[in-house]
């Protein structure tokens, strides 16, 4: 007594693994209808629903059994699938509304059909050749080289408007202490050194004042100090000579030789 | 005076390669290319008028049986090796991801019933779509969103993409392996529930319009 | 007995496939590989009883004067495309900038005062012109080197050019509207101030000046 009860214990315990096992590896309620379907070994048009209802049926009842847990949906599933289990058994009811029991089953039947052939279709798809395994691409492709190239812009307007800024930008200013009248001595400097390796020949000092500062009164007395103190000190580093006639006569200068 | 910009802008100045030279400016620009290019794209790369379609078609009878084929992809073209000859090929296999059963599946009922709600995935597979699902196949992209559909709600819809006809050497979704076969049959229509009784079904959701005729031909 | 591996221990049982066939393997192997492969690393991929040499040559002669060719690469052998269509494979982007400030501002100075020296810009500007500033100018072909200025130093001078003329829709510098239309349409609306000379103005260099005595008002 106790071994067939271990016994049957066991083969219980085996059976509701198996179906634990089987239900896992179901995809839902429409998967394991499909599956069943299958033992009835005939073509999916000509399945037998009312079979299949009650296939289907006898596999929850036997999963309550053993007490396994079935999701919800495949519940739901079970409670149609009575239903259109009555509605195909029972003598259809004139005064009912709703589709016949035979609509019904052929719709499960066309989801069935859909389902298989969706899978069928999934199979061919991945069958075919794919690239990175049957067929491959150019395996060091030369990307398109983008250079960037930029073109500005400027209209009329833009360069006339530029015009008018400068040409009324001092009489806008805000008041600044203007020392546009002063050349600075750093100015001239940099300015007469650059200039004197051209120096080779005695030049009038009024020569190398720089443009625009030759007219107004002021700025030239401003430039031509500045430039006086620069050929002093460009004399002291031996780089010209200087050469004055007479007192206030205008001073000359040149490269010194061998500079 | 070769700059493309000026050979663009000058229509008339300069005349159109001879087909033999255009042929082989695309055949240059296609190979170069890892990823299919549209027939658009292969134009804006030629001198003015070249004619990217016939130089296409001469490239295409010029590569019949080679190691190497033209192939039409979408509206795109590539070069690509070809498949006779895979067996040649071990050093250059990639791994393929490991697609799940449900992946796969969700991914020919895109393809074939494409454009495709998540709600009539559902229903066709008669189980609820893990979001996981449809990250992976957007990740490879081989789908990608459609349009909204019009119906309330305006669900989002699913189609197949030009890297998926890539990838499985399909000229166009028509192209599918059984399309025919399977619209004849009915399976491609949405059919709903008789009397909404379904367990899956979302009565706002079914669609009468039929994505089928997308691939009427 | 057909076991790959059979192949290559039974030479004699398998003939060697035809040379054409042997061609496009070679062509697909090239065609696919991310690198140049020698000559036996081509012929390890092959079939047994292939020579790769001679397909090789083949595969050359098919490719010459093609959009794409066989080249060698050290003692290795690649598919490339052909080294007159690399304009091909670069595309330009056009990106359209405004003119700075220092540069219109310059531009505009060469433009009414022409010819007119670095020196000369700076003053009227008020600050020091950067390198770059010319440089872009002289780029632009928008401003080229005039003749140097007769006096010490002999500085350089600018002036505008035609490509200037053409860009912004001159006949000549001449035709830049003078100050006083600046002002009538409305660009300038303040008269100078009286007794103010203008720091750009020189007394005793009017002749170097060129044409700024053409905007006088």
């Amino acid at each position: 007594m106790t071994d067939d009860w271990v016994n049957d214990s066991i083969a219980e315990r085996r059976a509701a693994e198996a179906l634990i096992v089987d239900v896992d590896g179901f995809e839902g309620p429409l998967d394991l209808l499909l599956m069943l379907s299958r033992t009835q070994k005939v073509d999916l048009r000509r399945i037998s629903v009312l079979q299949l209802a009650e296939q289907y049926l006898v596999f929850v009842e036997k999963a309550r059994e053993l007490r396994i847990e079935l999701a919800a949906d495949y519940l739901v599933m079970a409670a149609w699938l009575a239903y259109l289990k009555s509605r195909l058994l029972l003598p259809p009811d004139p005064g009912e509304d709703g589709p016949s029991g035979e609509e019904l089953a052929a719709h499960l039947a066309f989801q069935l059909e859909r389902l298989q052939a969706m899978r069928e279709a999934a199979a061919r798809l991945m069958g075919r050749d794919q690239k990175g395994r049957d067929f491959f691409v150019r395996g060091d492709p030369q990307p398109l080289a983008v250079s960037r190239k930029t073109v500005y812009d400027a209209s009329l307007l833009d360069l006339m408007r530029a015009y008018a800024r400068l040409r009324t930008r001092d009489e806008f200013r805000p008041y600044a202490f203007d020392r546009t009248d002063i050349y600075p001595l750093e100015a001239a400097l940099e300015r007469l050194s650059r200039m004197v390796p051209g120096a080779a020949d005695w030049t009038s000092l009024q020569a190398y004042l720089p443009e625009g500062w030759r007219g107004a009164p002021a700025r030239k007395r401003s430039a031509v100090a500045s430039t006086f103190a620069a050929t002093l000190e460009l004399a002291k580093q031996g780089q010209i000579e200087l050469r004055q006639s007479d007192t206030f006569a205008p001073l000359h200068l040149r490269r010194r030789a061998g500079q | 005076m070769t700059h493309p910009l000026a050979d663009s802008q000058n229509k008339s100045l300069f005349p159109a390669p001879p087909m033999a030279e255009q042929e082989r400016m695309i055949e240059a620009i296609l190979f170069a290319s890892a990823a299919p290019l549209t027939q658009a794209e292969i134009a804006a790369r030629l001198p003015h008028g070249c004619d990217a379609a016939e130089a296409l078609a001469h490239l295409h009878r010029r590569y019949v049986g080679r190691g190497v084929n033209l192939v039409r992809v979408g509206d795109a073209y590539a070069l690509r090796t070809a498949p006779d000859l895979a067996y040649l090929m071990q050093s250059e296999r990639v791994e393929l991801r490991k697609l799940s059963r449900a992946a796969i599946e969700t991914l020919a009922i895109i393809a074939y019933h494409q454009p495709v709600t998540r709600a009539e995935i559902e229903e066709i597979r008669g189980v609820a779509l893990s979001r996981g699902t449809i990250d992976q196949l957007l990740e490879l992209e081989w789908i990608r969103l459609g349009r909204r559909r019009m119906t309330p709600g305006r669900p989002v819809t699913f189609v197949v993409t030009t890297e998926f006809l890539d990838h499985f050497g399909l000229e166009s979704a028509r192209d599918l392996p059984g399309l025919r076969e399977l619209r004849e049959a009915g399976l491609l229509d949405s059919r709903p529930m008789p009397g909404r009784a379904g367990v899956d079904e979302d009565g706002d959701d079914a669609p009468e319009t039929g994505q089928s005729e997308l691939f009427e031909d």
